[in-house]
């Protein structure tokens, strides 16, 4: 069978994949730009990026309607480019322009938007989790069937107020899905160091319906999200999954000399094996959904619109030092 | 449904009913849960208890569960679910029982109510209230009678409401349930049922940010919050007697504050007393006492002078207790001091 | 056999048991008197009464080291006396006296005596627990074999440092223990609209051991108590007991009208069937370890003691007004 | 071991060596470390990492990993733990990172901490330290660049220490350590590396509650704190080459206070500016300027002037950042229209 043949027998779905190969590789490529500009002092703050865990913000907003919500961390350009946000507004953001979503008053840490639904990345760690849950919780009030989705990573398990949550979460049936990104590391530190017992038993110990998954694969992301997500949306009440991941750089641009946390070994065997976008890819590929110069292609796309991206953001002009006082209150 | 009034100033003649200080909280809330189908409250044993206090009985008879929420003793979840809700189209209303419970949700506070629509460039809006309590001389020790409103009027995006009579409370709290940014509201515990006054049968507001002068006069400004209020008026008559007319000027909101009608008092009398019932170190009475000194200086007789809480935990012992929060005597006191008399 | 016959075979445990016993009887009449002092206004405050649970402080101090430590609640005065408070420094600080254990500072939600290893009663609901978990953490840096208790109502499940303490104790193998006194009730609403899930999973999802006890049977109580401190003192790490119990009075004092969230059918239930003192009295009897005539005399001499106490506190004088700026900074 | 010299002035001939401010704290800690067996440091990342500043980099190479601990992201537990340690008979040095998280632990350092010895009488000791960064303009953004300073020096039961040179820094920090009460001391993140200054080699701690006079001057005084004080010394000298004799007056802890050395400074000079990183409202400058023109009310030439972080969540954009800190210009603006210059 060509692979126009297997496409088209495949229907819709292969529009899927191809969506969220490319919502990965656009990840990746803006990350990596994302470096660059901060490497380049062009990148005020800090830079935390998403590079080795685009499977799950992918995977899981593939699973989301426009007017769901999510909530998301430091570590949030994944999340909030796989909820829809546009990447030259979110770099002119990152540069602190007044282009950006936020009129360059949040930065890389802050970058929220309601025409996506994205209540907000978050500088304090378990910060969303109440937000998302009180999304839910208006969109139950209101009627609506809106889903929210809480994005932390597994330092989050630490915050009290996360157990508050699903505690609340759960007694009010709400329409939440709490997405535990176990990318090993807190910072500088290892989680087992961090984390006593067992991660998903936390949520089942509300009786929140649990899962763990493979972070890397989007397609068994994108399965355990979609279930979860209708569940929620039925008013079956919230989730939790476990996404077991992989972060690819240091915890930020500037964590360079990591070896004394972990290995170098460790670093380049889950590069080398567990790429997401390597395996999403290679399985396209071995499929016959796509072939290796499609997706070939599709990268070079996207590297255009990202290098174009960038450029909207280096040459948009700053705020006026006098927008200071505006937008503090409402 | 008839226009809102907008009353800046204190209710003269109009008003008929005398109510308490808590039956004008509780009418707050109806009239704007009545009004707005998005206006919930939420906190711990609000609903068929109506808190500890009473203070919000009767609710949950009108407007069910699903709008009377009772919670668990989750603060910092309640409160950080109800900015969540507030983002996403609701306007709740967060009960904190006791004032001192501030200390565990500062963060949804501070750090995402008070900041989500600035970092958003605008683009979020978190229309919330939350109530809580403050207060001492309720023998309630050192972790329930806290009067923490200085916290929240340190921080940029809040606004924080500290009604002194029903009337106030009434409008003040309309006002914040309307208001499209975060309000703290701090409600003195003692005055649910003490204080009465006259609230007018008509929907009203009072805008945030304006102060009212309960009691005019001309040798010395008593501006006083809260609870305090009832103290500076107390003294005021007192005062009188021996010859010295106190203008009593409350603020009504911490933040915005209005500096305006504050400076406006000292320039006519010349001296000031600023009295509240935070601890006194680095609370309320810095502030107001530093605005008020800055902007009527070539007009005050001698420095502008603080009364506030003792700088100590608030301890149980009565006769301990009531040595801990200024009262009419101390007032008094100060002010003849002041006006050599 | 004749009673002491049985007695003797019985041996130290016979001691302990009418110890545990007296103790039982000691907090109820205590209890009943604050009661009294505070409907006859001498009280100043609110007062929590214990009444219902005595069993569980009793059954818990009784496996405690006198220099091991406890954490209290607003409901403390059971704890305090089973932790070795004497009743006339306990009523004198309920009523604000100088003499009492704070020297009328603290009162009734904050008796707090270093002498019997109480840390302080906490009006904070799950404001103990943290206490507790850094007092087993001195003790394990100060290679100490010291365990620390935590008490706490089920409501301060609700309060998220709770799992942030049992996570940290569980990481570092603290000798401490959760002892949550589920009396069904936070102030006027039930647990079941408070608490999702499961309660024992909230603890053993952090990895700590977990127990259910019928917080009415003083022995059960005593037996799965000793059992967990034994362990933490050993350095085996930290546990998590689930009491159930039934808070026989009002929240406070004052909580008179409580039909609209308990039934008087309930409560005469409980009372009836349930009594800590009538279950324990009961099985001493039918034991053979004492006599009918043997209790109603301990019950006597407990009465008296209380009675002298109350006289004593009522007479002592309170503290001078200037004593207001002492202890505020040691 | 030697005596501990007790210096309540800024070293002035005696040290030697010139040391960064994050050396500084780091010696601190060290030296107590080496002192006290029962002193241990607890936060997140503090061991191997030595926390992102690496301000406490190394002392896990010398004390080991169970005195240098690191935490779960759990600030509300690792604090209250600490207080629980503290009582029983260790004298924990808690990291909290960013200053900001602040929020998080309010109720273990003041509903527990501050309160713990007032409620049981004078029997328990909390004997524990809290290092807490401060302070902007590192484009990090709302949540990660506050001075919240001002909140637990509202608190009676805390001591707040806030250092703005290596020498202060690690005097004061010695000083908290062998205190037998809870202290907050905040740390300016920008000083870490870029404030250098002489430290002696000998053992000393600064006496909680001693103000220094940073530079003698007689036209002006500049009440400034923290990261304030560069900025206040920079202005000195630009004020110098218009005839403006600036004094420099760095309370140095804000609880306690040291009004005395306050007050004088502005008797003598009759002018006064208080300059100060956290937010303007209901903050440090309020208390601090009302204590200076209570106290010295008749030597004013006009009204203690303030300055402090804009009224607004400090934003990430670099122009916008920059406005909402005092900087030099601000000051020495301020401080000539004061002086008619
Ligand atoms: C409440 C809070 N404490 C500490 C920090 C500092 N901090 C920023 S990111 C981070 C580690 C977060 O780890 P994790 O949640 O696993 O997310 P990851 O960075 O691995 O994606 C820490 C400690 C913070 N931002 N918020
Ligand atoms: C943090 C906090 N929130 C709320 C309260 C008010 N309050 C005092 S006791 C109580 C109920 C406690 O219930 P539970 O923990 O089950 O203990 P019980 O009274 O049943 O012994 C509440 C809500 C408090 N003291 N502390
Ligand atoms: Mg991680
Ligand atoms: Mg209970």
């Amino acid at each position: 069978m060509s692979i126009a043949a297997k496409q088209e027998a495949a229907g819709l779905d292969v529009e899927k994949a191809l969506h969220m190969y490319r919502g990965m590789v656009a990840i990746r490529a803006f990350e990596e730009r994302a470096n660059d500009l901060y490497t380049r002092a062009l990148m005020p703050g800090l830079a935390h990026l998403y590079i080795g865990e685009e499977a799950i913000a992918v995977g899981v907003c593939e699973a989301l309607r426009p007017d769901d919500y999510i909530t998301s961390t430091h570590r949030g350009h994944g999340h909030c480019l796989a909820k829809g946000a546009v990447p030259n507004l979110m770099f002119a953001e990152l540069l602190g322009k007044e282009a950006g979503y936020c009129k360059g008053k949040g930065g890389s840490m802050h970058i929220a938007d309601p025409a996506t639904g994205n209540l907000g990345a978050n500088a304090i760690v378990g910060g969303g989790s109440t937000l998302a849950t009180g999304a839910a919780y208006a969109s139950k009030m209101l009627g609506q069937d809106r889903v929210a989705v809480c994005f932390f990573g597994e330092g989050a398990l630490g915050q009290g107020v996360l157990y508050e949550s699903m505690n609340l979460a759960q007694l009010w049936t709400l329409p939440v899905l709490y997405v535990c990104e176990n990318n090993m590391y807190c910072e500088y530190t290892h989680y087992s160091e961090t984390t006593a017992g067992d991660i998903p038993s936390r949520a089942t110990a509300f009786g929140l319906a649990s899962e763990t998954v493979d972070g890397q694969d989007v397609r068994a992301v994108h399965a355990a999200a979609s279930k979860m997500v209708e569940r929620a949306r039925r008013g079956d009440g919230p989730g939790f999954l476990l996404m077991n991941t992989y972060r690819f750089r240091g915890h930020h641009v500037g964590d360079i000399a990591r070896d004394y946390y972990r290995s170098k070994q460790e670093e380049q065997r889950w590069m080398a094996d567990r790429d997401p976008i390597a395996i999403f890819g290679g399985w396209l590929v071995s499929e016959g959904l796509a072939d290796k110069g499609a997706l070939d292609r599709l990268e070079k796309e996207v590297a255009a619109e990202m290098d174009a991206a960038v450029e909207f953001a280096k040459n948009a002009p700053y705020p006026d030092a006098q927008r200071v006082d505006e937008d503090v209150y409402a | 449904m008839p226009d809102t009034a907008i009353h800046p100033e204190r209710s003269r003649g109009t008003a008929v009913r005398e109510i308490s200080y808590a039956d004008a909280i509780r009418e707050a809330l109806a009239e704007e849960m009545r009004r707005d189908p998005t206006v919930f409250v939420i906190g711990e044993d609000v609903a068929e208890a109506g808190t500890p206090f009473k203070v919000v009985k009767g609710l949950v008879e009108e407007f069910g569960k699903t709008r009377v929420v009772d919670t668990p003793i989750s603060e910092a979840g309640f409160t950080g679910l109800a900015v969540g809700a507030a983002m996403a189209g609701m306007r709740p209303v967060v009960d904190i029982m006791f004032g001192d419970f501030m200390t565990l949700i500062m963060d949804q506070v501070v750090n995402q109510a008070a900041k989500i629509h600035y970092m958003s460039g605008g683009k979020w809006k978190v229309p919330m209230v939350i109530r809580a309590t403050m207060g001492a001389t309720r023998r309630s020790a050192a972790q329930h009678s806290q009067s923490l409103h200085a916290w929240p009027s340190h921080i940029p995006g809040l606004k924080v409401a500290i009604p002194s009579t029903p009337y106030d409370a009434k409008g003040l709290l309309k006002a914040a349930i309307r208001d499209d940014n975060p309000v703290v509201v701090f409600e003195d515990k003692i005055s649910y049922a003490k204080v009465k006054g006259p609230v007018p049968d008509e929907d009203y507001v009072i805008p945030l940010g304006v102060a009212d002068i309960k009691r005019e006069g001309s040798d010395i400004s008593i501006v006083a919050t809260s609870s305090m209020v009832q103290v500076a008026l107390g003294a005021a008559t007192m005062l009188e007697e021996i010859g010295i007319d106190a203008e009593v000027v409350d603020p009504r909101t911490t933040w915005p504050l209005d500096e305006k009608t504050l400076i406006e008092s000292v320039k006519k009398t010349s001296r000031c007393i600023v009295v509240d019932e935070g601890y006194f170190r680095y609370g309320v009475t810095g502030e107001i006492a530093s605005v008020i000194a800055e902007g009527a200086f070539y007009d005050l007789d001698g420095p502008v002078r603080r009364l506030g809480a003792r700088h100590v935990p608030i301890p149980f012992a009565p006769p301990l207790e009531d040595a801990t929060v200024p009262n009419e005597r101390d007032v008094v006191a100060l002010a003849r001091q002041m006006c050599n008399k």
